[in-house]
């Protein structure tokens, strides 16, 4: 069933678009649109890891993304914008930070220097390991205090929910030097003379994003269909019970949270290079909202699902803000909410365990047994 | 019945799935006799405060163009999209515009960072942006026209004005904590620097997105403004500005003890405001309501009625300010560039642009010669109590403005403008 | 004093209650060695206060190696509150709890089960999304570790085990069904199995016959005695039958404090004991 | 004449001349309507200095109908027409595009009537400008405010007083502040005259002042300890260095009174904001204390329920036709039962149609009543558009002076009865009713309640409804101190409502009094520090809460025991 999924995944994502590109049906937009939504895809399924089985609801996985996106944002701003601005001590200035640098009035812009935690995003390799490696931590350490202590459920949403406010407005300050709230913009050429703009590059990212994604899944599914992810399961089940088994259940936590959070750095990793910009609001509360969301309508517990719930969002997002002649009607860009409003009651009213229950709804309807099937009346 | 809403989800998410938003549009923007334009504000979502006006008026510049006859004989064609406040689908749609909708100009964004998220799109296209709200400066792209205020046509008169005329000697920066206030921040800073204001006069505060709470910061400046000579300088942002003025007034704070010029507060705004309290506060801007120039009260007018006959929120009540002036004249201007130049090609057109002078609501402007910004004249006004501003002071004639602020740049080296015709194929 | 190791199952010297207080309160480090060896659990002073109401008030309790205790007593008395106490689950308000030798009293609950005291709840705590197999293959002795979990994959040699067990709990047919669809006996079952899977030095089972009928009562009490061979067992139960199926030494616990200790028939003449129960 | 020409001469240029003031005592002989126009006439003249005479002229008629003149006059909104002085403050415009000017009076403000007898209008281009210049705007404003000393009205009279003591110091208006400060019937403004008149002599600008006299300024003013003189005496100390020995002494002892008394009037200020923002805190957790921490519902839609009092509170507000030139005030009494009720409405069917579905399944709570909230903020959007504003009842402007300097803001003392009010309701409505009873019962266990006879339909209808009910007061109540937009629910309220529910301890009424009352408190304490500000203070306290719930992971009001775990 998994294999099946991955393989859809990989002959759509490899071979249908790209192929439907080079037949012309598509444009290059579009495809990198695709790319977009497969890495908010990636950190769906990361969620959905640590929600969908740990049971563990986090709301900082934007943050994480955030933090992976900001570290590949570094190096993209470092090699692009304006060339020729140097600082003081001749390193090169990024565009983004020279705009809205935070010198005091009176300051020459001699004066004004790339602070030192921009230089190791200087280098590809290196702001791929940290774009790994600081949501890692960050999340080791979040996870660590709060899985220790035995934060649960609601407590640990609102405990991950405040830390991303707290890094909203960090990030947001200028004087943190991360580019305030214009975020980092002016990308150019990735690894070394890849044109951001070229269509090739485009293409080249995207299925980059497939295979990630792909892995991602892969290697998630593995995990879950281990003991470990038996484990896992039993956490969200009864943590209690497992913890007089003999479990430490705050280490499995840990762990799945850690590698929750290296995934959800991953995305917003490849995320920044097809975007073009990040900017704090890409951490704002919503988001991470929005990314429980996701799993949510795809169906939570289900890898196939988040990453069905985090296409099907945002593509209806997508072509719903646009205003469209229907000849009966025209859709008015502004009434989005409806249907994306919409659709998140329906699926929690008709549809048990999100769009991945839908076949098992519909053929449940068909045998004609299915009635009063999600809504236990009290 | 039982089944009903599921399948009309079902139905729903199938359109979504089927109608792929990207698949090429078969006919160009420019067949025949309709030009496409698109309208990028957020309709949706904290920005949809201010941008939905914008969306607005120039619907309605459109409708008038048409009603007119079009431009080069074509009917002007807008389409809507709504970037929902959420910076990464300006980009979005603005690569939807340009490369589905194929329009021929886009006009839109409000905050800094909806701009710079979408500005990569338009040079990689080579498409042309109007972008009609003031902003931080310190931006030059060939593919953005501003027809709004740089930092040097609002904030440095406006400096000056609580300087010369109101004899204020204290100055406290308020902003919210993003790159405008930043920015304009440094720069009235610099500015009150090179006045001979000392540093300990100048105070600089900030408050994070959405701040509610003004109650110690307008303590702050309660002990500040007891010296009688001192006013704040507000950047303050959108919804936090309600509960700052309130705040101001219900702590025993009038204009007499301590006048607030306003760089974000223009009509608009303070339709959301509980003006009677506020009135002798300032704002600086380069058209008020009140501007008595020959098209303005036919333009308030005309907006007013359109409004109405739209059924849009407010109806008559709707006010016009800076903004929606800048958005509305942005349209004509656009429209005389390409009757200047004969054709829609963005190269050309932008050559067009420079240097055209033109009539907006608030009198006689005129575009840049070659920085992309629009020269103004500036005025200070005080709120009234019907929510409307007398104007206190006006330029003498346009002030030309600059991409690159002098008081940041003091060594005069500015970056070279970005963007524009591309160099190869 | 007879050597620890010379104490046999079955072949427990019984202590009064006055007895036993006595000789555990004396302070005397020596003593409290010694005693730490003799039984395999031991408690004193154990107290557990919430909101001023006192839920558990022992002074001193001892379990034997090898030994099958029973606790009775009415609702309220405390008894899965003891159980809480003894496997960490609540910190004691006051008093110390010894176990094989160490003192155990605020370690936690986790280092508590790996020291070996095993616990089954009231209500069986099964985890619902995981099959009947799933559920026991968590509770495989050794496999608690994170690297374990994510290096190996179950033995066929720990799958025998489980489903060895399985046959004799007779689950064998509910190998591959979701927890959530077994019946309630099932589940029992279930958690008990889980249980003796993990091999505990010590098994706390809360109520193990609730909800059972007959024959799975009497399933159970045989299972227990078997395990009577070479574990500790505390069982907490209400059904008298089943207490009788057990013939073992009981406690009767009633607000907190022990208010009788011996076997069912010495208990059931016992006034007291008939007062706590009906004169409710 | 007794006054002199020195008045302008040491407004605008500094001290020059001198001459001895006369006693103010401006009621007994008013100028004629008569002579003030023809002194108004001499505006329009070419001689710079009569005109500053004439100002001057007018500024000491005690006249307070010239008030509204000199600030026309000031912002050029008075003009000459057939030689005679008029006010036009807006013009018009006909269907020729001619822009018409409708003249007014410069003293009564009625309409000048034409040859017509209908009201003047001539074209802009008729009218002679005779807009002042800089110096001449400013003596205007000042004429303006020596003009307030001699008004009527309290307040008029307590800001002139009070301008008259700020730069530039009106050093003519010494005599008559000493008067008011002796004989006003207003405590406060006799203050504000004194602390003024203190604060001119202090200015060193009076003529003739010996070094005594402004020591004793400066001393008189350590003793009623003013504010306003705090950042005066500091300059002054600055300026002084060594120069006036006794001068710096006597500024140093003042300073140290003011200081003092600073420092009272901080603490205090800073305690009454931090119980103003807790007691919106609460108000804004309230509702959710019972919809998520009593039903537990992840009721995201909280915000938007508040929005909704908002926005009833809008609508009664224009049902009431209550604008600020003609209140009605008793619109916003009637508008509290209002927006509890048309929330508690909506809560109902929300209930109704959505979270009946969900008791069971609180996670996916969440995402359906985001659903509903994204649905009523378009819904509002499109009603009612971004910008609406709701003009506060007359009562609930300004504040009261509790102590010397200590305003406390009548929107806020407001709020914060509301909000107890709320709180014992909400208590009394729990613990002292059958519905409490109830509620109490259902919640715990749902199914027992059943089977006890109870209604546990109606009584979770009932109980979300009172949640949402509650929210909508907290969005009445917010129209006072904030703004009120479709999305403010989702901008402002939702993340601090979780967080105070949250660190209260979730199902306890009185964790979230704590907790509400503490984060405002705290809030407040941090962002006073001057080198912390209002950013970092958010940032702290959001890593304060972080630390709270790894010391207290259940809350501050956990429940115990065996029941700990069950939730």
């Amino acid at each position: 069933m998994a294999l099946v999924a991955l393989l859809v995944l990989l002959f759509i994502g490899v071979i249908c678009v790209p192929g439907l590109y080079f037949a012309g049906a598509i444009s290059i937009e579009t495809v990198n649109m695709l790319g977009r939504y497969l890495t908010f895809a990636i950190v769906a399924v990361g969620l959905d890891l640590v929600w969908g089985y740990a049971g563990i609801l986090s709301l900082c996985q934007a943050f994480f993304f955030c933090l992976g996106g900001y570290a590949m944002g570094m190096y993209l701003a470092h090699h692009g914008g304006p060339e020729g601005i140097v600082d003081a001590n001749g390193w090169k200035m990024p565009a983004c930070l020279y705009v809205v640098y935070p010198g005091g009035a009176g300051q020459t812009e001699a004066e004004w220097t790339v602070p030192w935690f921009w230089k190791p995003f200087w280098s590809l390799p290196v702001t791929m390991l940290l774009a790994l490696l600081i949501p890692g931590l960050v999340a080791l350490v979040i996870g660590f205090f709060g899985f220790r202590s035995r934060v649960r459920g609601v407590y640990f949403a609102i405990l991950t929910q405040a830390i991303t406010v707290a890094a909203f407005n960090f990030f947001s300050m200028n004087n943190m030097k991360f580019c305030g709230t214009n975020g980092l913009t002016r990308f150019d050429r990735i690894a070394g003379s890849f044109q951001l703009s070229e269509p090739y590059v485009k293409l080249a990212l995207y299925v980059i994003t497939v295979l990630a994604l792909a892995a991602v899944y892969w290697g998630c599914h593995g995990l879950i269909k281990s003991r470990l992810g038996r484990v896992l399961v039993a956490i969200r089940d009864d943590e209690n019970t497992l913890r007089f088994s003999g479990y430490r259940p705050y280490v499995y936590k840990l762990f799945a949270f850690v590698l929750a959070g290296m995934i959800a750095g991953l995305a917003g990793m490849l995320y920044v290079p097809q975007m073009g910009i990040i900017t704090p609001f890409d951490m704002e509360a919503g988001k991470s909202i929005m990314i429980v969301i996701w799993v949510a309508v795809g169906g939570r517990g289900t890898l196939a699902g988040a990453v069905l719930g985090a296409l099907v969002v945002n593509l209806l997002y997508n072509y719903f803000t646009s205003q469209h002649d229907f000849g009966i009607f025209t859709w008015k860009a502004d009434y989005w909410p409806f249907v994306l409003g919409g659709l998140f009651i329906g699926v929690v009213l008709w549809i048990k365990g999100g769009l991945m229950g839908l076949p098992g709804q519909l053929m449940r309807l068909i045998k004609g047994s299915g009635t009063g099937t999600a809504s236990k009346e009290n | 019945m039982k089944y009903a809403m599921p399948s009309c989800v079902l139905a729903l998410l199938l359109i979504g799935c089927g109608g792929e938003p990207s698949k090429p549009q078969p006919t160009s923007g420019q067949a025949a006799d309709t030009v496409k334009i698109g309208i990028l504000h957020s309709l949706s979502g904290t920005m949809a405060i201010s941008e939905t006006s914008l969306r607005d008026v120039v619907l309605m510049a459109a409708e008038e163009i048409n009603a007119k006859g079009g431009v080069l004989g074509k009917q002007i064609e807008p389409v809507v999209v709504d970037p929902a406040s959420n910076w990464p689908l300006f980009a979005e749609k603005a690569k939807q515009l340009i490369t589905q909708d194929k329009v021929a100009v886009t006009f839109g964004c409000w905050t800094s960072v909806s701009r710079k998220s979408c500005l990569p799109v338009f040079e990689e296209y080579n498409q042309l942006l109007f972008y009609p709200v003031q902003y931080e400066g310190e931006e030059q792209s060939l593919n953005v026209f501003y027809t709004a205020a740089s930092p040097n046509q609002q904030l440095i008169p406006a400096a000056e004005y609580m300087m010369g005329e109101l004899g204020m000697k204290k100055f406290y920066l308020l902003g919210t904590d993003y790159v405008f206030p930043r920015t304009a921040n440094k720069v009235l800073k610099a500015f009150l620097l090179t006045k001979g204001v000392p540093e300990a006069n100048i105070m600089e505060e900030y408050t994070p997105f959405h701040h509610q709470d003004y109650q110690t910061i307008v303590g702050k400046i309660k002990k500040f403004a007891a010296s009688g000579n001192a006013c704040v300088l507000s950047t303050i942002n959108g919804d936090s500005n309600v509960p700052f003025y309130k705040e101001f007034a219900n702590q025993g704070l009038t204009s007499d003890d301590c006048p607030i010029m306003a760089f974000s507060v223009a009509e608009d705004e303070l339709r959301a405001m509980d003006v009677p309290p506020l009135v002798g506060h300032l704002a600086a801007w380069n058209y008020f309501q009140s501007v008595k120039s020959p098209g303005n009260s036919t333009f308030v007018q005309a907006f007013k009625s359109y409004c109405e006959k739209n059924n849009l929120p407010g109806g008559t009540k709707r006010v016009t300010d800076d903004p929606i002036e800048a958005a509305y004249f942005g349209v004509y201007v656009w429209k005389a560039a390409v009757e200047k130049a004969g054709t829609f090609d963005v190269d050309k057109v932008r050559q067009a642009v420079y240097g055209l002078e033109f009539d907006a609501p608030g009198g006689k402007k005129q575009m840049h010669a070659s920085n992309q910004h629009t020269l103004k004249p500036v005025y200070v006004g005080e709120i009234r109590n019907d929510g409307q501003f007398k104007i206190v002071w006006e330029s003498e004639g346009l002030v030309s403005p600059d991409s690159y602020s002098r008081y940041l740049h003091t060594d005069g080296n500015y970056p070279k403008p970005t963007g524009g015709p591309k160099k190869k194929g | 004093m007879p050597a620890p190791n010379s104490i046999k199952p079955g072949n427990q010297v019984q202590f009064t209650q006055a007895e036993r207080t006595r000789e555990y309160l004396g302070d005397d480090p020596d003593q409290s060695r010694l005693w730490a060896e003799r039984y395999l659990l031991f408690v004193k002073n154990l107290t557990a206060v919430f909101d001023g109401f006192k839920a558990v008030d022992i002074e001193a309790l001892g379990v034997e190696h090898n030994e099958l205790r029973v606790i009775i007593g009415p609702n309220g008395a405390g008894k899965t509150t003891f159980c809480d106490l003894v496997s960490g689950k609540t910190p004691p308000t006051t008093g110390q709890v010894f176990f094989d030798r160490d003192e155990i009293t605020g370690v936690q609950e986790v280092d508590i089960a790996r020291r070996g005291i095993g616990r089954k709840f009231q209500t069986p705590t099964v985890f619902d999304s995981l099959t009947t197999f799933e559920n026991l293959e968590l509770s495989l002795p050794g496999r608690q570790g994170l690297w374990s979990n994510l290096r190996r994959a179950t033995t066929p040699e720990e799958a025998g085990q489980i489903e060895a067990l399985l046959e004799r709990v007779r689950l064998i047919d509910e190998r591959d069904t979701e927890a959530s669809q077994l019946s309630h006996g099932q589940r029992q079952w279930l958690a008990i199995s889980a249980l003796i899977l993990t091999n505990p030095k010590l098994l706390l089972v809360d109520e193990p016959a609730a909800g059972l009928t007959d024959a799975e009562t009497a399933l159970t009490a045989e299972l227990l005695l078997e395990l009577r061979a070479d574990h500790t067992l505390i069982v907490i139960e209400h059904d008298m039958d089943f207490v009788r199926q057990l013939n073992s030494f009981v406690t009767v616990l009633n607000e907190g404090k022990i208010l009788a200790e011996g076997t069912l028939a010495e208990l059931q003449d016992n006034p007291e004991v008939i007062k706590a129960y009906l004169g409710r | 004449m007794r006054y002199s020409l020195a008045f302008f001469m040491a407004v605008v240029t500094g001290w020059t001349l001198s001459q001895p003031v006369a006693a103010a005592d401006s009621s007994v002989d008013k100028p004629s309507d008569a002579a003030l126009l023809e002194q108004m006439a001499k505006l329009a003249g070419d001689d710079a200095a009569l005109r500053k005479q004439a100002l001057f002229d007018l500024a000491k008629s005690g006249d307070s109908r010239l008030e509204a003149f000199l600030e026309n006059y000031r912002t050029g909104s008075v003009y000459l027409w057939n030689d005679q002085i008029v006010v036009c403050t807006e013009t018009e415009e006909d269907e020729d595009f001619n822009e018409l000017a409708p003249l007014t009076h410069p003293l009564t403000g009625e309409p000048v009537l034409g040859d017509d007898g209908k009201q003047a209008k001539p074209d802009v281009s008729d009218l002679g400008d005779i807009s002042p210049n800089r110096d001449e705007r400013k003596l205007a404003a000042q004429g303006k405010f020596f003009l307030r000393l001699l008004s009527p009205d309290a307040e008029v009279r307590l800001s002139g007083a009070k301008k008259c003591g700020d730069p530039p110091y009106n050093i003519d208006a010494v005599e008559l502040l000493g008067e008011i400060a002796q004989k006003d019937s207003d405590n406060k403004i006799r203050y504000t005259a004194r602390e003024s008149q203190l604060l001119i002599q202090l200015s060193g600008q009076l003529p003739e002042q010996n070094a005594e006299e402004r020591i004793e300024a400066v001393r008189q003013l350590g003793e009623i300890k003013s504010l306003r003189a705090l950042p005066r005496l500091e300059s002054l100390l600055d300026e002084l260095e060594s120069a006036d020995v006794a001068l710096a002494q006597a500024c140093g002892q003042s300073l140290a009174t003011i200081r003092a008394h600073q420092k009272t009037v901080d603490r205090f200020s800073n305690v009454f904001r931090g119980l103003s923002l807790g007691s919106v805190l609460i108000l804004m957790a309230l509702g959710l204390a019972i919809t998520f921490g009593l039903m537990g519902v992840i009721n995201m839609a909280h915000g938007e329920l508040m929005m909704i009092g908002a926005y009833t509170t809008y609508e009664m507000q224009l049902l009431f036709n209550h604008v600020p030139e003609a209140p009605q005030n008793s619109y916003y009494l009637w508008a509290l039962p209002a927006a509890f009720l048309v929330a508690a409405m909506v809560g109902m069917l929300m209930e109704a149609l959505v979270v009946r579905h969900l008791y069971r399944r609180p996670l996916e709570s969440l995402l359906a009543t985001w659903g509903i909230g994204l649905v009523l903020i378009q819904i509002a959007r499109i009603r009612y558009g971004d910008n609406i504003g709701v003009n506060a009842p007359d009562w609930a402007r300004g504040s009261l002076e509790a102590m010397q300097d200590v305003n406390l803001p009548y929107a806020r003392i407001f709020i914060m009865g509301l909000c107890l009010l709320a709180v014992l309701m909400v208590w009394w409505q729990m613990n002292h009713t059958r519905m409490g009873l109830h509620i109490r019962a259902t919640m715990q266990s749902r199914d027992m309640a059943r089977s006890l006879g109870v209604n546990t339909r109606r009584v979770d209808r009932f109980t979300f409804a009172f949640g949402a009910g509650l929210a909508g007061v907290a969005g009445y109540a917010w129209t006072l101190i904030g703004g009120v937009t479709p999305d403010m629910g989702q901008t402002n309220f939702i993340v601090d409502s979780f967080l105070v529910v949250v660190v209260g301890g979730v199902g306890e009424l009185l964790g979230v009094v704590f907790s509400g009352l503490g984060i405002g408190v705290l809030t407040k304490l941090v962002e006073a520090v001057p080198w912390i500000g209002t950013i970092w203070a958010k940032i702290l306290l959001l890593i304060v809460v972080v630390i709270f719930i790894q010391f207290k992971p259940a809350g501050l009001f956990a429940p115990k025991g065996r029941l700990a775990d069950d939730r």
